[in-house]
């Protein structure tokens, strides 16, 4: 068996930055990250609009908390929120020294733009391909640490727990085929959201939610999950996200009488120029939910790929849309052939993120030791009901940094794997090999479940829920759990075998998509992004608290609650645009 | 497919796939790189063709009449032919490309690579009619 | 109610009744030392990228197809082949725009290929890492200080050079690569670049102990297709060119005054 | 720092022998082996094109470009050579047969030059 002091389960933003930390913290501490795909591919690369943190003078860190907690609908733990404005500009500055190319002022000093939701401009970007310049700036500054080793390419289909921590992985080299324990001090997780358990999603192929169902079979809770972002400006038929920077520079949501809708939902009356926090740039949650009414009134547009609204930035000019936001227009031409310079861009709400995940306190420490997680996949809770846009890839690096911190203490303090661990290793070892075999079989084919999946969490967990369709999604989605036992596998090469891949990820994704549906069930009011139809209010009384998921085997997750951290801001009324 | 491979777990076993030799007969784009480098070679023969006229006319008005004599022959002149629309293709090639080497900036903007290629298309123009001029009036 | 129409699982967008033949590169390494060239009948969608045609296939017609790919937009740079001969991201690469076909898909040329059109590119992160992409510095200012100030006109300088995806269409598409795999290629040096060209960096030097040799700049010959085939247009050609420029007047520099340099 | 190549050096020849030949081959070919010898345009005086050649600012233009495209052509004829024939293994032979031609056609220009 390989071993490391400590394991970091994916190499996206989060991975990386915890790798920095252990790494520049504690540099004796062997550190290895393991990933599915070469760490430049992970989803973060996607990441378009920005990054906040404060900057400007006359920003402050309480804005910026309020500005969070009252985005996602006093849900968040207010410790953590502190904890993360705080943190967050310096890591943004420390992301340019590192050399993030973010975008400048004449005078040379970080540049800022306004995003939704939020009081006052301080989301720092880099042109409109933020998350890709953050993602090769942290992979390639983590190439300069020598303690830094990496398993590109590997897949993780287990967590070893045992003596009550977790001790190591199992995971598949893909170019070999072969299944392999490593062993570890400390175990993170950064693998990432889950919105592929959803048809129309502007999630990349690999966001299963792996990690959230590694840790989810491993017994520890996944928080929160009912709350599903839907991002209301993505492309027809792709899902490809068209970033909120469009609107914060400016653009318009027009229905198809060519009315700035949003005036009628409570955001604020229109302005030419965009107002923060106003129509527009209020949150996703409220603006998703503006188009599906939008919908029931018939004053949407209807495509072939279902209706949508236009956005439309043809009034910011060529020079704008070219220097501000030229990926916007490469993908609104390359993918839609159209020019947002002179046509309006079809859009409609798309599945983006995932708020809920591993649960984790403010350290990033799950409750089972040696166990951490942080970004997409875990929940400390910054993001509440609904994330603001460009929280999330400051998220990663506040909390990817202290889980960094907080595993290397934890690893120096603890001792090599006890030997049950490798018997473990060597049984799920075995559990892989006979996957192999069971290549080349008949049965099923996983596109069927995977569909079904698909039809049912669109249907049970959009963006409107109800108790009937929950609970008839979680119903379909059991009975998927027990067809896909019998799925058929064409492949049963060792060499790349992605098929075996996309399996394990769908089992994955079904108990993803089990804990999103037995929460959302369970939650019988509306807070941020979970509006049940049932139950139209926010209920504080019951419900300022966090869901916890627990897996009972073969049967539905257990749902638990735990208190909302309120510090300074007790709840009030969510206030856009007045 | 050939029978009996070999193959060890874990060891995959890559295919390369060979370069063959003539790999640039394959495709335009690569013919037509070879073809930009064979241009050297009419660009140093008729350097040495313009050497040896230069000889010629310093070893005085007879020898140099005869040079003239010999290039107006049809095969010095079918070579010449030939030769011209190789160094024609070496010239435009090389202005095309001269913005790659090259980033100049004016007033904070970069120049565009359009503005950098005409500025050599045109400075070769000039040049030939500069040079046409001395010929013509010399 | 909820939204019910939303679709976006996308083998199930509207056919236009046509098909089209995809024949693509097979190669099990346990099974067969050559590769094979297998056909697949697919149906032709409106909207549908060559990606989602291999998708389809993948789904619904042979689960043992493998190759990569993850973020359907053109900015993860992790499924670029050979389609009808040419280096293409295929989640960019319209059917569209090839029928009537058959469409050819293999894998990046000039690369071993492990199976099918997934090929091997550690050589490839060996030699990023050579050339040390990330910001050196004599000395490093603390944070505290705030921001290195960069104007726009400075970001300028290596904005373009920054681009890169990592796809590899440029080591496919530069015969010179294919010819020696020793050459550090076009979007390496065009990295290198990047940070050579960043105010903020003093690593210059050491990266020209790599990149100023025979199996750096002085290999490529201009082909210049890698730039072509970009589909960031980062322009590698013009990094490695301008490059080769600075590279040469330094070199003059050290031969005239030998006292100047280090 | 120590150079590792002298490679910057040859290709700095190169350049400058491609770019001079870019701008004065195909005008100086078309006049002297197409136009002249066809009567499309008259031929110059002997002696005013000897005056004229002699000019010190003449014989460097002569000397420089008929030297460089020679460079030009070794550095890329030896390219040409490795990678379109693949015969890499031969570098020197071929670097040495190349440059070296050059040089010989750089001493020959430079002899009839300073005797012309
Ligand atoms: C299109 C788009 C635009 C966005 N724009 C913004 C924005 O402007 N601002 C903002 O703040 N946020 C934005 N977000 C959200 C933000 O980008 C993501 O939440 C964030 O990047 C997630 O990062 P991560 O490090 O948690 O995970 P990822 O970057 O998704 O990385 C996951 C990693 O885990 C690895 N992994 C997963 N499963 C396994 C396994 N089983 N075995 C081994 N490895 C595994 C993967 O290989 C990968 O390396 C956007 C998201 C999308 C989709
Ligand atoms: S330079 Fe262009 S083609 Fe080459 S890897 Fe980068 S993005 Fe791809
Ligand atoms: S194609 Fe190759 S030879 Fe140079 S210009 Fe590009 S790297
Ligand atoms: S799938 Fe990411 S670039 Fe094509």
């Amino acid at each position: 068996m390989l071993s490391h002091d400590i394991l970091i389960v994916g190499g996206g933003g989060a991975g990386l930055r915890a790798a920095i930390a252990v790494a520049e913290t504690h540099p004796a501490l062997n550190v290895a990250v393991v990933s599915k795909v070469y760490p430049m591919r992970s989803h973060t690369v996607s990441a378009e609009g920005g990054a906040a943190a404060v900057i400007s003078p006359d920003d402050s860190l309480d804005d910026h908390a309020y500005d969070t907690i009252s985005g996602g609908d006093w849900l968040p733990d207010q410790d953590a929120v502190e904890a993360f404005v705080k943190e967050a500009p310096r890591e943004l500055l420390q992301m340019e020294h590192w050399g993030c190319p973010w975008s400048r002022q004449p005078d040379g000093s970080v540049a800022v733009r306004p995003f939704g939701g939020m009081k006052i401009e301080r989301t720092w970007y880099a042109s409109d391909k933020t998350g890709f310049h953050m993602l090769h700036t942290l992979f390639q500054t983590s190439l300069k640490y020598d303690p830094i080793q990496r398993y590109d390419e590997w897949f993780v289909t287990k967590l070893l727990v045992d003596d009550g921590r977790c001790q190591g992985v199992v995971a598949i080299d893909l170019a070999t085929g072969r299944v392999q324990g490593i062993g570890a001090k400390a175990v993170i997780v950064c693998t990432g959201g889950c919105g592929k358990v959803f048809p129309f999603t502007t999630n990349a192929n690999i966001k299963n939610g792996d990690g959230m169902a590694l840790a989810y079979r491993a017994g520890v809770p996944l928080k929160d999950m009912e709350f599903v972002q839907y991002h209301p400006t993505g492309l027809p038929f792709t899902g490809i996200l068209i970033t909120e920077a469009t609107r914060s520079e400016g653009g318009h949501l027009l229905n198809k009488d060519g009315y700035r809708y949003l005036q009628d939902y409570d955001l604020g009356t229109p302005e030419p120029r965009p107002v923060l926090r106003s129509m527009e740039l209020g949150p996703r949650d409220r603006l998703s939910q503006a188009f599906v009414k939008e919908q029931e009134k018939g004053r949407t547009l209807q495509g072939p790929y279902g209706d949508y609204v236009n956005l439309d930035i043809r009034h910011l000019g060529e020079k704008i849309i070219n220097s501000k936001l030229p990926f916007v227009r490469e993908l609104c031409l390359k993918y839609e052939n159209i020019d947002p310079v002179k046509e309006l861009i079809p859009v409609r709400p798309v599945v983006h993120y995932m708020m809920g995940g591993i649960h984790t306190d403010i350290m990033g420490a799950t409750p089972l030791a040696g166990l951490f997680a942080a970004g997409e996949a875990a929940c400390v809770s910054i993001n509440g009901a609904n994330r603001l846009g460009s929280n999330s890839l400051t998220e990663l690096l506040v909390f990817g940094a202290r889980v960094g911190k907080a595993a290397a203490e934890y690893a120096a303090r603890q001792k090599g794997n006890g030997t049950a661990v490798a018997a473990q290793a060597a049984e799920e070892v075995e559990r892989i090999e006979r996957q192999y075999r069971s290549g080349g079989g008949k049965g099923e084919r996983m596109a069927e479940i995977r569909r079904g999946m698909h039809t049912a969490m669109e249907s049970g967990a959009g963006i409107y829920r109800s108790h009937a369709a929950l609970q008839k999604s979680a119903q379909e989605i059991s009975n998927l759990q027990n067809r896909i036992q019998g799925i058929r596998l064409d492949d049963s090469s060792r060499t790349f075998n992605t098929e075996l891949v996309a399996a394990i990820e769908l089992s994955y994704m079904l108990d993803v998509a089990e804990a999103i549906l037995a929460s959302a069930s369970q939650r019988t009011e509306s807070r941020g992004s979970h509006q049940r139809t049932d139950y139209p209010d926010r209920d504080d009384d019951d419900f300022l608290a966090h869901s916890l998921a627990v897996r009972q085997p073969g049967a539905a997750p257990a749902i638990e609650y735990q208190p909302v951290t309120i510090t300074r801001w007790p709840p009030g009324e969510r206030v856009y645009g007045r | 497919m050939s029978a009996n491979p070999q193959h060890t777990p874990y060891h995959p076993r890559w295919y390369r796939a060979p370069m063959p030799i003539f790999w640039w007969v394959r495709r335009w784009i690569h013919a037509r790189f070879i073809l930009r480098e064979l241009t050297s070679i009419f660009v140093a023969g008729y350097a040495l063709v313009y050497l040896l006229q230069l000889r010629a006319l310093g070893m005085g008005p007879e020898a140099y009449g005869r040079f003239l004599e010999l290039l107006q022959s049809p095969l010095s002149i079918s070579l010449h032919g030939i030769s011209l629309v190789f160094v024609m293709y070496h010239s435009i090639t090389w202005f095309n490309l001269a913005p790659r080497a090259l980033s100049l900036r004016l007033g904070g903007r970069r120049v565009p690579d359009k503005v950098i290629a005409g500025l050599n298309f045109a400075a070769w123009a000039g040049m030939s009619a500069a040079l046409l001029w001395v010929t013509l009036t010399g | 109610m909820a939204v019910e129409s939303l679709a976006g699982n996308v083998s199930e967008t509207p056919a236009t009744g046509q098909t089209v033949t995809l024949e693509v590169f097979r190669y099990r390494p346990e099974e067969e030392t050559e590769p094979v060239y297998q056909a697949y009948e697919v149906p032709v969608h409106k909207d549908w990228v060559v990606l989602d045609a291999l998708n389809h296939i993948k789904d619904h017609l042979d689960g043992t197809l493998s190759y990569r790919w993850s973020c359907r937009m053109g900015v993860c740079g992790s499924c670029g082949m050979m389609v009808n001969g040419d280096a293409r991201l295929t989640c960019a690469t319209f059917v569209e725009s090839l029928l009537p076909g058959p469409i050819r898909v293999e894998p990046l040329e000039n690369f071993p290929v492990v199976r099918d059109l997934v090929i091997e590119m550690t050589d490839f992160m060996e030699k990023l890492e050579s050339v040390k992409p990330w910001i050196i510095r004599d000395e490093e200012k603390p944070l505290e200080d705030g921001e290195y100030l960069q104007t726009p006109a400075q970001l300028a300088d290596f904005e373009q050079f920054s681009m890169c995806i990592n796809c590899l269409l440029c080591y496919a598409a530069c015969p010179v690569y294919g010819l020696e795999p020793g050459f550090t290629g076009p979007a390496v040096i065009a990295l290198a670049q990047r940070y050579n060209l960043d105010s903020r960096d003093q690593g210059a030097g050491e990266r020209n102990a790599v990149l100023d040799t025979d199996e750096g700049i002085w290999q490529c010959t201009l082909v210049g297709e890698c730039s072509e085939v970009c589909p960031k247009d980062v322009d590698p050609a013009a990094a490695i060119q301008r490059y080769k420029v600075s590279s040469t007047l330094q070199w003059y520099r050290n031969l005239l005054m030998p006292w100047s340099s280090k | 720092m120590m150079k590792r190549t002298i490679e910057p050096f040859w290709w700095s020849l190169f350049g400058a022998g491609g770019t001079l030949a870019a701008l004065f081959i195909p005008i100086t070919l078309f006049i002297n082996g197409l136009a002249i010898p066809l009567g499309w345009l008259a031929a110059p005086d002997y002696e005013n094109v000897l005056q004229m050649a002699r000019h010190p600012l003449a014989r460097t233009y002569l000397f420089l470009l008929i030297s460089l495209s020679f460079y030009h052509w070794a550095h890329r004829f030896r390219f040409t050579l490795y990678d379109g024939l693949q015969l890499k293994h031969l570098n020197l032979l071929i670097a040495v047969i190349c440059y070296g031609g050059a040089t010989v056609g750089t001493v020959a220009a430079a002899y009839t030059l300073i005797n012309l």
